[in-house]
């Protein structure tokens, strides 16, 4: 095999409870894969349906959203806007048949740096298994006939 | 003595044609248990026999006042007197005398030793030394019929007050006529009067006090069975002077015929519009009120007869504060007896000055005493104030029966003392009696004679205050059983001269320190029982001997063999009835009584017909 | 000068749009007035080589409908596009996929599978599926290839401007005609519609409550739908807060929840994940048991939210493995 | 005012004022038994008889209700008054033979036995009614009060049938004279008298020596006012009248600029420790129990006591009860091995016993500590390196009999050894206090994993928490020492004055807001802003956001539906950007 | 083999259409097909779709 396959996992973390938690995560030296990039929300309410499609889009393998435990969000409320949008998210991945480990959403507070850790190792581990997601690109006018060329060459 | 008979009589008059005679029936309690009532339905049945009632009219009046010689009546307008009459009399009587108009000697009243009937009412020495002013209206007419009070004057007081005297006006009458509580401390009752009106309060409460707790004593009872708007109108003079819109009648529940009679006579005086508002046109408004006591004798004392009322736990409480100034819900309340609201009326009518001349100097009017015990005449008597206990027990008494000789008289109910023989010139007022070691008290008189043993007497009278007493406060309430258990030792023949020390010193210290009237009076029976009858005690304690053999345990019963074997021929009844089998003989033969197993229950000296047994 | 040409072009489409532009009524007077129409299928004939006859960018406009779908149409608006200045996207189809969208769910195979094998109306014992090339008789007889995907208008051909709108409504069109006329066009790539959502010029907008919360999506067979009030209101699964206005909001005029055929506004990439934060951040719950049966309350996420949009969002098509 | 005279000495009082109070104020005892100075004189027992003359001649009369008139000569011990007085004392004497308290006022007049007939020797109730008339006028309930007449009088509850108006208050047990009415305790426990009753822990007490403010507090569950709205005995003896029953708890909502949180900690309860023996073994007490017992307004007055009493002659001081400990908590609570030394000197220097200290790591951090631990080795301190294993009282041999064993490893020696001792020492570590999670949520900051408030960052905002203007002051933070809490205190409270002072607040820039141009007023986000920063602007039918009250959480942005709601520094093209940056590099 | 005439596309009508006539050699028509090059493939995408939006989806099979 050539080089392992390195999923590609986009994280989605409220600053204050899951990004804090990475931050003493990191000062207290725990490992945890490097696949995971990280993009910083002031809150897991910010997460919008439309940035999971498109970092599926751009070759992510794998989405995380890690927000603050139901009671504990900064804002009070953020939290349950996110779970409502996850919960109605899942069918429509499903159905468009996104593996159910590809796209998951964590409660981790600021304290739990190890849970940080256990949730990035698992998700990676899991999604290399499940081997590359490899959407189909969206054709544009200029990149058209090549693409139908390569999809001649499947079809034979 | 000064004529002392009854008022005019008038017959009473009704609507249609006045009636050619009048027979007034005694109904009161007394007469009613010897069943008067039949008498007078056999008279009616008669009087309908001959078909008479157009012309004789049957009136059931309260107490005559003669309860020995009961059921009774008398015959107006001749006052013929008619004693001890049975349902199978009547016809004979009406027939003789209804009809045919000749007063029949054999149904009248003979005295005692006399042989000469007397047929009319005044000539008989029971009521010819009475004077009636509380007991006005008694015997002649009938309590249930507000029209025949009215037609002998009554309510003409009430009118008087309301129109023509001012409440002032009204105290100071009662103050000058020198009335006193006839409830048995004798308390003037104008002071309470005038302490009362004095009070300023928005409510103002009239109490009657119908309790007569005392044992023997009938005074109350029969002056509301015979003459209850008396009370009413008193009432309502009283109301009217102090200021007072609402009172109570409290009244014990043992007198059925006084409670229904009270009820029918509120009513009518309800109707008539001399009760509730606007009396007889006038702003003044009176609402009466009925209580019923329960029975304890306690509730006769003001403030427990108040916490009565109130629905408390019947106890007194100290005073003062007195009841005039904070009595009923904390409201200035007058309380007054029976007889004492009873003479307010006349005293009203006729004027305080004619109601001072009866009496003595200090204590005027008349008392109603209810004379029993070992005498002739057993009855109610109304007397003047200042009559002496002699003329009482032997004129107005008729003496005492089966020729036993006088030995005390006890006044003033379980809180008076026995007074003996030597006192008896004694005049009736209040100082007099209590100076004598009793009291005035209610008016219940009993008699004894020489059969009594005073120290049983002391105790019976013990019994009663211990089991009465409101056992608030500890003189009273242990004092009282300690006596008590103290007299039974002595009856019981195991006194000791200690303890005739103990009892004396106890019985002054629970008079001293007791909270209210009946702990205060109750040791009244021993202290004068050992102030005049101390040999009794003394026979009692070192001679284990009860001279009146009433402490049977003193008594020991022998059978004289001879008077057994001659009269009684050894019949051999006492040896039957004897519960311990003490007699021993054989029929025809004298029999024995064996002392170690003799029981001293005293049935064979009853049962034995022939007089063979006696007590030494 | 003579009038500019004009030409209309379909691909995987139904003919809706081209009754739109019949609904102009006398409108199309005005129109044929203003430009003449050389190409339209629906309405005059033509065959491939007359438009290959045409000089480049002989047509001023060419309005296109439908979905990109086979190999033929693929080559039909690669040559319109060479023949027409300006490529206008007509309707949802080219706009964003339309309807024929939803079959990127599925694939050729099952497709022709479902179509020619097991659907209960056929009769084809030799199971005979459609061949590019079919020699018959010594000579070949061709059809168009069958891809797998659907692709917009814009994933195959660069277009200009876009006409929203499953049929676009009339004054939609006369707007567009009249701004091409007029040369009065926004910046290219523009979509010729007030670039508002549905709610703006709902009548029912004074009934949308300020705190609306939904306690329990509700299909259209359950409630008797209140004719005055917003129908998102009633729970009712409406989209028009997430769709373009400018179809002077007929659907719900007819008692009927909007399915977003207008598209989004210009901020949003993917209609169908907008929508459905949307729809998601008003179900009125917090902890997960509620959430979940509250969600559970919009049936066929897909369907509802990417039903005219499946070949524009980020997924385009299911994934195949 | 009244004049009269008592025992011949003259006296004025004012008009309504008793014979016995009279009488008290010129010093003349007079005895009572059924009198009480909160209740109504009742005048049962008699016992207060005196003699009084006055115009009407001279009668004897209670002195507890009788109230004083004009010339009256009071005599308050003539033989008339001792008679009555010897013999109702026997009355009451015969009638409760086993009230102590009537047969010694007896004895005091000379009187041995009663000469009167007693029926019931274990008799104690004299009737005297003071139960009652507590009950009525105390407690308010009349739950008791008197049957019958006569000899049967007796004191009970309506059919004598357990009265649920009787409100367990004790008033009654505690105003019994003779001890007749005792409160018994349904489940048995031997109930010692005064502590059922309004005894020690009375209704209103000052809590304890040094508190602030140091003024009695009424405790509204015992107070029998707020039970039965009677009594108010503690408002008529209050002369400034300080005492107000309408007083009620408020909440006050009070508006401030910062918060600083300074809930300190609670010990940890050396219960939960079982092997350890406390609460069940005597002797065995915790450090906070020692610093009582040592503190001079404590309960012994400052010196170190066993529980018999006696002065303690060798003490176990053990280390880490309940901290390094994975059972219980992990982390090392700081303090408790310097205040062990303390305690390890205190007991030496006050009680000279043995002191043998159960330590794992000495920790002696930081100024002056080092050379205390010196000082306390060189006074002779036995130190054992080893975690005591557990405290028992099970002796093996003699000289261990009636002591506490401490079985501990000693590591330095390589041996189990068995240490007995007088008393137990348990040095607790800190805890949070139970209540922090709540606490936390209030103030919406989070915890450490171990329960601590957990400050904005440990080292660049160490006194600051994640919500802006709440400050953490003292162990709440973490367990610390009295120097360091006081330094750290200080330094939250310089926060705290810095954000006051400057007057302002400085908001995150990072605020959601609306094109209004592009916003259909569809107030989808209206409802989901918890700080209602959104609202909806009628004629222009748009939605508005008020940048000054939004906290900029973007949950409005994320479900706005046309996104016309765009947040600053995270609007949808930059995250699109950022999701494309973090995905291209391998 | 004979002439293949192609027409191709049939126009004024919905919906795309292509005829194929194959001649014999003597001019006469061998094969003549009509072939319907346009398929989306309704009955396939239109499985799991909600009921009431059928209505909307069948209604764009055609749209004249």
């Amino acid at each position: 095999m050539s080089e392992q396959f390195e999923p590609k996992i986009v994280a989605f973390f409220c600053n204050w409870c899951t990004y804090t938690a990475a931050d003493l995560a990191g000062i207290s030296r725990m490992k945890y894969a490097p696949n995971v990039r990280v993009v910083r929300l002031m809150c897991s309410g910010r997460v919008d349906p439309q940035f999971i499609l498109a970092a599926f889009r751009d070759g992510a393998d794998g989405v995380l959203i890690g927000g603050c435990h139901p009671g504990d969000c900064h804002y009070q409320e953020g939290n349950y806007k996110a779970l409502r949008r996850f919960h109605l998210l899942k069918p429509v991945l499903e159905e468009m048949n996104i593996e159910d480990e590809r796209f998951r959403l964590e409660w981790i507070s600021a304290s739990e740096g190890d849970k940080v850790q256990k949730v990035i190792n698992e998700m990676v581990e899991q999604i290399t298994k499940l081997g590359p997601l490899d959407l189909e690109p969206i054709s544009t006018p200029e990149t058209l006939d090549e693409m139908l060329e390569k999809e001649q060459e499947i079809a034979v | 003595m000064e004529q002392l008979n009854t008022e005019p009589t008038k017959t009473t008059a009704n609507a249609q044609k006045p009636f050619r005679m009048s027979v007034l029936v005694c109904a009161g309690t007394g007469c009613v248990s010897n069943n008067s009532f039949k008498v007078m339905e056999a008279l009616q049945d008669e009087i309908k026999k001959h078909n008479l009632e157009k012309e004789i009219q049957i009136v059931g009046t309260g107490c005559n006042g003669f309860c020995a010689e009961g059921p009774l009546l008398v015959v107006q307008p001749d006052e013929i007197f008619y004693a001890q009459l049975k349902v199978k009399d009547i016809p004979l009587l009406v027939e003789e005398h209804f009809l045919k108009g000749r007063p029949v000697e054999k149904f009248m009243y003979t005295p005692p030793e006399g042989e000469v009937a007397i047929p009319k009412m005044s000539d008989i020495d029971f009521f010819a030394h009475q004077r009636l002013i509380a007991l006005r209206n008694r015997g002649l007419i009938d309590p249930e019929k507000i029209d025949e009070y009215i037609g002998r004057d009554g309510y003409t007081a009430i009118a008087k007050a309301l129109t023509e005297m001012s409440p002032a006006e009204i105290v100071q009458e009662i103050v000058d006529s020198g009335l006193r509580g006839r409830g048995g401390a004798g308390f003037p009752s104008g002071v309470k009067w005038q302490l009362c009106a004095k009070q300023d309060s928005d409510t103002k409460y009239i109490v009657c006090n119908a309790d007569e707790g005392d044992p023997g004593a009938f005074m109350d009872r029969s002056i509301i069975e015979s003459d209850p708007h008396s009370v009413i109108e008193g009432m309502l003079i009283g109301a009217f002077g102090m200021g007072a819109s609402e009172g109570f009648i409290y009244i014990r529940n043992e007198y059925p015929l006084a409670l229904e009679r009270l009820h029918v006579a509120i009513e009518q005086a309800e109707k008539y519009g001399l009760l509730g508002e606007n009396i007889l046109g006038t702003n003044f408004s009176f609402k009466m009120n009925v209580v019923r006591g329960a029975g304890a004798f306690v509730c006769g004392e003001e403030t427990a007869l108040i916490a009565s009322i109130e629905g408390k736990l019947g106890e007194p409480r100290p005073r003062p504060p007195y009841p005039v100034e904070s009595g009923l819900w904390g409201k200035p309340t007058n309380i007054n007896n029976v007889e004492t609201w009873a003479n307010v009326p006349i005293i009203i009518d006729r004027g305080a000055k004619w109601f001072a001349s009866i009496g003595t100097e200090t204590s005027k009017g008349t008392k109603v005493f209810s004379l029993v015990g070992k005498i002739n005449n057993t009855g109610l008597l109304e007397v003047p104030m200042g009559i002496t206990l002699r003329d009482i027990i032997y004129k107005i008494g008729g003496g005492i029966p089966n020729g036993k000789k006088f030995k005390a008289i006890q006044s003033g109910g379980p809180s008076g003392g026995c007074i003996p023989e030597d006192q008896l010139d004694l005049p009736v007022d209040y100082e007099s009696l209590s100076e004598a070691g009793s009291m005035m008290g209610s008016g219940g008189m009993v008699v004894m004679d020489e059969d009594t043993c005073m120290v049983d007497v002391a105790r019976y009278f013990l019994t009663f205050t211990r089991d009465e007493s409101c056992g608030k406060c500890a003189p009273c309430r242990e004092g009282t059983w300690q006596m008590h258990e103290i007299l039974t030792k002595i009856t019981e023949g195991n006194g000791t001269l200690n303890d005739l020390a103990v009892l004396e010193a106890l019985a002054e210290v629970v008079k001293d320190t007791s909270l209210c009237g009946l702990g205060q009076t109750a040791p009244n029976p021993v202290i004068t029982t050992l102030r005049y009858f101390r040999d009794e005690y003394l026979a009692h304690i070192e001679k284990k001997e009860c001279q009146a053999h009433v402490c049977r345990e003193l008594n020991t019963y022998i059978i004289h063999g001879d008077v057994c074997k001659t009269d009684g021929k050894g019949c051999g009844v006492c040896r039957r009835e004897c519960p311990d089998k003490a007699i021993t003989g054989e029929k025809g033969k004298a029999h024995v009584i064996d002392q170690q197993l003799c029981g001293k229950c005293g049935v064979c000296y009853d049962v034995c017909n022939f007089n063979a047994i006696t007590i030494e | 000068m003579s009038k500019p040409k004009v030409g209309f072009y379909w691909c995987a489409s139904c003919g809706g749009c081209e009754e739109a532009v019949v609904d102009l009524n006398e409108g199309v007077l005005d129109v044929v007035e203003a430009v003449d129409i050389v190409f339209w299928p629906v309405a005059l004939d033509f065959k491939r080589s007359d438009v290959e006859a045409m000089e480049d960018g002989e047509m001023a406009v060419c309005f296109i409908n439908g979905a990109i779908r086979n190999s033929e149409q693929k080559e039909m608006v690669e040559i319109l596009r060479k023949k027409s200045g300006l490529i206008v996207a007509f309707g949802s189809c080219s706009h964003m996929g339309g309807i024929p969208g939803l079959a990127n769910l599925h694939d050729k195979e099952s497709i022709f599978n479902r179509v020619y094998h097991t659907v209960p109306t056929i009769d084809n014992p030799d199971g005979t599926i459609p061949q590019v090339e079919t020699s018959v008789c010594g000579t070949t007889v061709e059809l168009p290839e069958f891809w797998d995907t659907v692709r917009t208008l814009n994933q195959v051909i660069d277009v200009d401007y876009y006409l929203p709108g499953c049929a676009p409504p009339v004054n939609l069109i006369v707007g567009a005609v009249t701004a091409i006329l007029e040369g009065k066009l926004p910046e290219k790539g523009a979509v010729l519609a007030p670039d508002k959502a549905l709610c703006d010029e709902c009548d029912r907008r004074e009934s949308k409550p300020e705190n609306l919360c939904i306690d329990e999506f509700k299909r259209p067979y359950q409630i008797i739908i209140d004719e005055e009030e917003c129908l998102l209101a009633q729970g009712l699964l409406c989209l028009g807060s997430a769709t373009r206005a400018g179809c002077d909001s007929i659907c719900v005029k007819g008692n009927m929840p909007c399915t977003g055929c207008m598209g989004p506004t210009s901020r949003v990439n993917d209609f169908g994940a907008k929508a459905l934060s949307a729809m998601a951040s008003v179900a009125n719950a917090n902890d997960e048991k509620d959430v979940k049966r509250i969600i559970g309350g919009i049936a066929d996420p897909v369907g509802s939210f990417n039903k005219y949009s499946l070949p524009a969002s980020y997924l385009h098509r299911k994934v195949r493995k | 005012m009244i004049s009269l005279k008592i025992n011949g000495k003259p006296i004025q009082v004012e008009s309504g004022t008793t014979i016995l109070q009279a009488a008290k104020q010129l010093g003349f005892e007079i005895p009572t038994l059924c009198y009480h100075p909160q209740l109504e004189p009742y005048a049962a027992c008699r016992v207060c008889t005196v003699e009084v003359k006055n115009e009407k001649g001279n009668k004897l009369m209670t002195s507890c209700n009788s109230i004083v008139e004009d010339g009256m000569e009071v005599q308050t011990d003539s033989d008339a008054v001792a008679q009555a007085r010897k013999i109702n004392l026997q009355l009451l004497m015969a009638q409760a033979p086993a009230a102590e308290i009537v047969s010694e006022m007896a004895a005091n007049y000379g009187v041995g036995d009663t000469a009167f007939l007693s029926e019931n020797a274990e008799e104690k109730c004299i009737l005297c009614g003071l139960c009652v008339r507590a009950c009525e006028q105390v407690a308010g309930t009349s739950a008791i009060g008197f049957a019958n007449r006569g000899k049967d009088r007796v004191v009970t509850t309506p059919f004598d049938v357990q009265n649920e108006a009787c409100i367990t208050c004790g008033s009654c047990a505690f105003v019994c004279p003779t001890g007749a009415i005792t409160m018994d305790d349904p489940f048995g426990r031997e109930v010692i008298h005064d502590e059922m009753t309004l005894g020690p822990d009375k209704a209103i007490t000052v809590p304890f020596m040094q508190a602030v403010p140091n003024a009695p507090a009424i405790d509204t569950e015992a107070c029998i006012h707020f039970k039965t709205d009677a009594c108010g005995l503690c408002a008529e003896v209050c002369e400034p009248e300080a005492i107000d029953y309408s007083q009620k708890d408020e909440i006050e909502e009070v508006e401030v600029g910062t918060i600083l949180l300074a809930t300190g900690f609670k010990t940890f309860d050396a219960s939960r420790i079982a092997k350890y023996g406390y609460g069940k073994l005597p002797n065995v007490i915790t450090s906070l129990e020692f610093e009582k017992l040592s503190n001079a307004s404590g309960p012994t007055g400052g010196d170190i006591l066993m529980q018999d009493g006696s002065v303690p002659k060798s003490v176990g001081i053990i280390h880490c009860v309940g901290s390094r400990d994975d059972n219980y908590n992990k982390y090392c609570s700081k303090v408790c091995c310097m205040y062990s030394l303390k305690i390890a000197h205190l007991m030496a220097e006050k009680t000279g016993a043995e002191v043998y200290n159960f330590y794992i790591d000495m920790r002696t951090p930081g100024k002056g500590y080092e050379e205390f631990y010196e000082r306390l080795l060189e006074e002779g301190m036995h130190l054992i390196r080893g975690r005591a294993a557990d405290v028992s009282d099970w002796a093996m041999n003699e000289d261990e009999e009636g002591k506490l064993v401490i079985r501990a490893e000693d590591t330095l020696v390589g041996a189990v050894r068995r240490i007995p001792v007088d008393m137990v020492v348990l040095a607790v570590g800190l805890e949070p206090q139970p209540d922090a999670e709540e606490i936390r949520r209030k103030f919406n900051i989070s915890c450490s994993s171990d329960g601590w408030f957990l400050e904005r960052h440990p080292k660049l905002a160490p006194v600051s928490t994640f919500t802006d203007g709440v400050f953490l002051a003292g162990s709440c933070q973490g367990p610390k020492d009295i120097p360091e809490t006081v330094a750290q205190s200080g330094a939250a409270v310089a926060e705290a004055l810095a954000l006051i002072d400057r007057g302002y607040v400085e908001l995150e820039p990072n605020t959601a807001f609306i094109y209004e141009e592009e916003c259909s007023g569809c107030k989808t986000c209206i409802p989901l802003c918890p700080f209602s920063a959104i609202s909806f602007v009628e004629d222009k039918n748009v939605s508005e956001i008020n940048e000054a009250l939004c906290k900029g959480c973007g949950t409005c942005v994320a479900a706005c539906p046309s996104g016309a709601a765009q947040q600053h520094l995270f609007t949808d093209e930059q995250i699109f950007e950022e999701i494309k940056g973090v995905l291209s590099y391998v | 083999m004979g002439k293949h005439i192609i027409v191709d596309p049939i126009t004024r009508l919905e919906g795309h259409g292509k005829i194929d006539i194959i001649l014999n050699d003597d001019g006469n028509v061998d094969r003549a097909y009509f072939q319907v090059p346009e398929l989306r493939g309704f009955e396939q995408f239109a499985i799991g779709r909600r009921a009431e939006d059928l209505p909307q989806i069948t209604s764009r099979i055609c749209g004249v």
